[in-house]
């Protein structure tokens, strides 16, 4: 018999780490969703109250963040940016996800031919960088929050189903899904009773990192000015705003790449945590 | 004498890989496999891995469809079945598999895990009994009830291949076919469900297929053996007289490897046959010809057919058959 | 009488917990074993007999410790620094693993892997090495040794790499030989040869050989002392033919007669009842106790100790104390 | 071999096609019409009518289609509405900045990550593997621009270091050259030693449980050696597929970080033609991005090939 113990008891060492990664991960993602909760119903001032008189005052003297150039407040513009991005990100990865998830789990049953096309196509639409699909899309759709959502979600189904097949390919030689069969179930009945529930984890954990990755596309795109049209504050705009005056008012470029790095390291710790928590194959090193 | 529950004929699968360019390539797993097997008996299959064995099993389980040749169970083609009757007949065989940690959808409840072909086959009305009578399985394979409620996980290897044969009884099929089902488990428990599978024989009157790799559990179990070599039958008799004397050389061989507690290493060494590697795939002739002691020129050229060599056995060997000729 | 060049006293394997004793797999280990002796260690999942043959080696997973004391040629091993054991792996004991799938290198030629470690221990150039790795494959009865030498692991049959493995656990000409079930991932036609090829080795080098098996089959075959583990702890020790023919362990008992064997009429097999316990869920008193047709209410509350009846046969079991002390 | 090299080439260049016609059919079908985005709203008709024929849009698309692809192979990309040059030359032009840029970055990154990676693996739970996690973490949350934004306040602004930005053209000598590099580099780089890092780690841990690395340690090799002999090569397959993947998000990174810097490479090359709307260019840019791409993954295709023999008896 080979010895290769899964999980040990009184590995205390990793279990903790595993639980403070997964911790530190709701934490920042809940707080980040309760901000741009917060932000649709209040923010300290309207995000798009233009101050002259204040413009580019530094952090603490004019609202806790500053203002900026046309004497907005920073703070409330993060906040309201907080919303613009997670909901876009949801949206995107919520479309990308669900196709690419049915298309991995079609392609996984079918095999053979249908699966190998399915693949190259994956490889094909993976081969364009989701910016230069979202500048595709937003030379003639014109910019705005569904050219980003369309041009992010485009890039998540072969990310999807790439993994879905990938973990669904795993499960379909399994000897339980053989004696459903033998039980007489289909395909399609297979994969949602027993394929689908046995890949839930992998799934999870591919969400909270493909959110990140859209809360970075996001930024990016808005960066370009491919996103959210202005007034309505986003934190890609803001830092392209702000690349103007990084001599005279630096806080202006701190406050939302903070936003988004904080955003992304949540959602990464979270997918990390629970990767360790649903599924710890974690093997011990000899 | 009632007719055989499953007649196999000339059943053959070839595997293809197949690739997105270029050429592919078939290996046969099963060639021409013509068999029978009788209501109510046990009937060992026994083989080393390539064999053709597990190849075999799935087949007759229609987990999976020949190249060619067919299976009769019970009187009806089951490949020629349009696919809604195939399903429905799917009810009278069931299979057990090997691995007791990979055959239970870790995801499930027990007692859905036992029930779920019944959600399959049974009516409408006999659903709200699925309860009662994964209940009444549980204890016909010698777990308690309350097992239902609890995951796979929560079992031993051979408790979870109790749960394996409860879901594939509970649609009281004709044919279990079981492969290797014991091969997984550790000596102890092993006996356990070797005498399980008895018990259901003698109480519900299941014809078994079982397959093991393993001379001794199919000597001690089955009523009759069938030994497959290189996606052939080579010899099918009734067990004890196969196993006490064998016919086909490879039979031999097999019978002369196996260890028990009185052989000793060295007594009788191997070393001295020849052997070689098997030379890719050989078009015609005997597949055991490179190995075989006995072999003659005839055996590389033309391959022996499985027939009666006139003391109630099948042999498919030239030398085995030039005796009774 | 020398000294036997492996010595195990009192040994005990368990999983290193934070503060206080770890959660232990294996206890009580004491063995000995000469030069040209073969010892079998049998026992089912759980009992901890793999983890005897990697703490042997040195090589337990990480997070599992050893305590007690191993000696080889009277060198303590358990106290010495890796670089240390380094030059005692391969060159004093060699180790063979069950899963020839997996135990070679995918990426490396297997005249290479062999002649790894003769490059490593002896210092001798590759070239020589490389020589010396085909003479051993062809020692393994690996025909064509030259050209498979040049081959890739995946190219081999599972019969073939494990003869592979066999080439690399003697390459350096051990004087103990390790093999954990290094038949079970294969066929019975190649078991035997494989097990053949070993007990030339052990009787020509004058090596001695300590075989893990779940299989008795294979342990009465080659070894001429046997070792019945079971949960961690050793039940019965003695010469395999006594162990076989007289067992005084009830366990060692069940294992016989649950022994897959012809039945005469409808006769059912004689099962032991129950699971095999895991490490964590072991019960009172005697391991074995809550699955004995013999118990006795005492087997449930006490461990029972190690009874050596001399000669190298020993059993733990509270029935034989005191069906000796009877007799006696 | 060869008729494994044969079908990954055949592969290669069925991609290439699908990958031509997909950009080619998504121009061509979305909604507007280059000719009218072209010359604005006001434009007259015949003025449009005019443009359009000089476009070839007045032609069937397949027919477009080949037209386009028959001048891909002659290296003629069509020319460009806003600067009035042939596209290929602008494109080659601007590539002699983007590539030595992507090359700089992937360097870097390997650098940082591999022995990260594999250092943190070989000491677990050690203050490295500590350290290595923190580092990825941070690294592949922070969007390169805006690392790019943040070295240049502090190596420019504060400092005055290097310049904010811009570039002085190959002419102008190696150094200038790299030193105005440097910076962007770095911010291309960082975010994929990050997630290198952890594909490097969990790879070499993956490996170091093989039952093979167990063998060579019951050989009596160092833990050291059969790290760097047995687990590395095997390790090393994982790390460059990742690798291949994430050249894709180096793409997108560099548009971005092109424009933080004023470099003028493809990726701002592709952000002034989405202003202008010049949509002879932006196909260029995306084609010749899509096929680097590809192109490098087929490089990672034949990198397996050479490092793992398994998948060379593929063919066999």
């Amino acid at each position: 018999m080979s010895v290769r113990p899964t999980v040990l008891p009184g590995d205390k060492r990793t279990s903790v780490a595993r639980s403070s990664k997964l911790v530190a991960g709701l934490v920042i993602t809940g707080v980040l969703c309760a901000i741009a909760l917060v932000s649709l119903v209040w923010t300290p001032l309207p995000p798009t109250k233009i101050q002259i008189a204040y413009k580019l005052t530094a952090p603490l003297q004019q609202g806790l963040l500053g203002t900026d150039q046309l004497g907005r407040d920073v703070l409330s513009m993060v906040m309201v940016g907080a919303w613009n991005s997670l909901s876009t990100a949801v949206a995107a990865v919520a479309i990308g996800g669900s196709l690419g998830t049915v298309a991995g789990l079609f392609a996984a049953a079918a095999r053979g031919t249908p699966e190998a096309l399915a693949m190259r196509a994956c490889d094909i639409v993976f081969a364009l960088p989701p910016i230069l699909s979202a500048m595709m899309l937003g030379a003639f759709l014109g910019t705005g929050r569904w050219t980003a959502i369309i041009a992010i979600a485009v890039f998540m189904i072969p990310v999807f189903a790439r993994v879905v097949c990938g973990a669904a390919r795993q499960i379909w030689p399994r000897d339980y899904i053989q004696a459903a069969r033998g039980a007489g179930k289909g395909p399609m009945l297979i994969s949602i009773e027993h394929v689908l529930p046995n890949i839930s984890s992998q799934i999870i954990v591919q969400v909270t990192i493909q959110l990140g990755l859209a809360i970075l596309t996001e930024a990016s795109l808005s960066f370009l000015g491919l996103g959210m049209p202005p007034p309505s504050p986003t934190w890609g705009r803001m830092l392209a705003d702000s690349q103007t005056y990084l001599a005279q008012a630096p806080w202006l470029a701190v406050a939302p790449g903070l936003a988004i790095a904080l955003a992304v390291f949540g959602l990464n710790m979270l997918g990390d945590g629970l990767r360790d928590t649903l599924d710890p194959r974690t093997p011990l090193l000899r | 004498m009632p007719p055989p529950l499953v007649e196999i004929a000339n059943l053959t699968r070839d595997f293809r890989n197949h690739r997105f360019f270029g050429i592919s390539q078939t290996t046969r797993a099963l060639d021409d496999v013509t068999l029978q097997i009788d209501q109510g008996s046990i009937f060992g299959i026994v083989g080393e891995s390539g064999s053709g064995k597990s190849t075999l099993a799935r087949l007759m389980v229609a987990l999976d469809r020949p190249t060619s040749g067919k299976v009769v169970f019970d009187g009806e083609d089951i490949f020629s079945l349009p696919a809604a009757a195939l399903r429905h007949h799917r009810r009278n065989f069931q299979m057990v598999f090997q691995d007791p940690f990979g055959s239970l959808d870790p995801r499930q409840k027990v007692g859905r895990i036992i029930g779920e072909p019944l959600h399959v086959f049974a009516s409408q009305s006999a659903r709200g009994r699925v309860s009662e009578r994964v209940a009444a399985m549980l204890e016909n394979v010698g777990l308690p009830a309350t097992a239902a409620d609890l995951y796979p996980h929560q079992f031993s290897g051979g408790q979870r291949q109790r749960i394996a044969m409860a879901r594939a009884l509970i649609t009281e099929p004709k044919l279990v076919v079981a492969d290797e089902p014991v091969s997984a488990l550790d000596l102890s428990v092993q006996a356990q469900i070797l005498n399980l599978v008895l018990d259901l024989r003698d109480t519900q009157g299941v014809t078994f297929v079982f397959i093991s790799h393993n001379l001794a559990v199919i000597d001690c179990i089955a009523d009759k053996v069938g030994v497959m070599h290189s996606g052939r039958l080579v010899e099918v008799g009734p067990a004890h007289e196969v196993f006490d004397q064998p016919r086909h050389p490879y039979t031999h061989e097999l019978r002369a490897s196996a260890l028990s507690l009185d052989n000793e290493i060295g007594a009788n060494p191997v070393a001295a046959r020849r052997r070689q590697t098997p030379l890719g795939k050989l078009t015609g002739g005997c597949a055991y010809y490179a190995q075989c002691p006995i072999a003659v020129a005839r055996c590389s050229v033309e391959r022996p057919q499985l027939r009666p060599d006139g003391t109630g056995r099948l042999v498919a060997c030239h030398q085995v058959a030039s005796v009774t000729e | 009488m020398n000294a036997p060049l492996l010595e195990i006293d009192n040994l005990s394997i368990a999983i290193d917990r934070p503060g206080g004793a770890g959660l232990p797999l294996l206890t009580d280990i004491s063995l000995q074993l000469g030069r040209g002796e073969t010892l079998g260690i049998v026992g089912e999942s759980g009992s901890g007999k793999s983890l005897l043959a990697l703490g042997v080696i040195g090589l337990l997973p990480e997070g599992i410790g050893s305590s007690g004391s191993i000696r080889l040629d009277g060198t303590e091993l358990l106290p010495l620094a890796d670089d240390d054991l380094c030059k005692v792996r391969g060159r004093r004991i060699g180790m063979i693993f069950q899963e020839p799938m997996t135990a070679l290198n995918p990426v490396m030629k297997v005249g290479d892997q062999i002649a790894e470690g003769i490059v490593w221990h002896r210092g001798v150039g590759w070239c020589d090495a490389r020589r010396d790795a085909v003479r051993l494959l062809d020692q393994v009865r690996i025909p064509d040794a030259a050209i498979r030498a040049k081959s890739y692991p995946h190219e081999l049959s599972g019969g073939q790499r494990q003869r592979v493995g066999i080439a690399i656990a003697l390459a350096s000409k051990p004087d103990l030989l390790i093999a954990d079930e290094p038949t079970t991932a294969l066929d019975v036609s190649v078991q035997k040869e494989i097990l053949e090829i070993l007990d030339e080795h052990v009787r020509n080098d004058g090596m001695a050989l300590m075989l893990v098996s779940h299989d008795l089959g294979v342990i009465a075959a080659s070894c001429r002392r046997t070792m019945v583990l079971y949960a961690g702890a050793r039940m019965e020790e003695g010469l395999t033919e006594e162990v076989l023919s007289d067992p005084r362990s009830p366990y060692t008992r069940g294992l016989l007669a649950a022994l897959p064997q012809r039945r005469i009429g409808d006769r059912r097999l004689a099962a032991i009842p129950g699971n095999v316990p895991g490490f964590a869920a072991l019960p009172p008193g005697c391991r074995f106790s809550d699955r004995c047709p013999d118990r006795i209410e005492r087997c449930q509350t006490e461990l029972p100790a190690w009874r050596s009846f001399g000669n190298g046969r020993g059993v733990r079991c509270i029935r034989a104390e005191t069906a000796a002390s009877e007799a006696g | 071999m060869v008729a494994l090299l044969l079908r990954r080439i055949a592969s290669l260049i069925l991609t290439l096609v699908a990958v031509s016609v997909l950009i080619y059919g998504i121009m061509d079908l979305l909604p507007g019409d280059p000719a009218a985005i072209a010359l604005g709203t006001s434009a007259a008709a015949d003025t449009l009518a005019a443009l359009r024929q000089e476009m070839g849009l007045d032609q069937p698309l397949p027919l477009r289609y080949v037209h386009w692809l028959a001048g891909l192979f002659s290296g003629d990309l069509g020319s460009s509405y806003t600067y009035g040059v042939p596209v290929a030359g602008l494109v080659v032009e601007r590539l002699s900045l983007t590539l030595p840029l992507a090359a700089l970055a992937i360097v870097l990154s390997v650098l940082i990550a591999v022995p990260l990676g594999v250092t943190a693996a070989a000491r677990r739970n050690g203050f490295i593997d500590h350290a290595a996690s923190i580092f990825a973490q941070i690294s592949i949350a922070v969007p390169g621009f805006w690392l790019g934004l943040l070295l240049i306040m502090l190596f420019a602004v504060e400092l005055g270091w290097t310049p904010a930005g811009g570039f002085p053209g190959w002419q102008a000598g190696l150094l200038p050259c790299f030193g105005a590099l440097a910076l962007p580099a770095v911010a291309l780089a960082l975010p994929q030693a990050g997630v290198l890092t952890r594909v490097t780690r969990a790879a070499v841990l993956d490996v170091l449980s093989e039952d093979f690395v167990r063998t060579a340690r019951a050989k009596g090799i160092s833990r050291q050696v059969a790290l760097w002999r047995h687990a590395m090569p095997n390790a090393m397959v994982p790390v460059i597929t990742i690798l291949g993947l994430q050249f894709t998000f180096l793409v997108a990174g560099a548009v971005l970080v092109e424009n933080v810097f004023n470099l003028p490479g493809l990726g701002r090359l592709a952000y002034q033609a989405l202003v202008q709307r010049d949509i002879v260019v932006m196909q260029a840019v995306i084609l010749v991005f899509s096929v680097l791409v590809i192109v490098v993954n087929f490089i990672v295709e034949l990198a397996q090939l050479v490092l793992d023999p398994r998948m060379r008896s593929d063919a066999a």
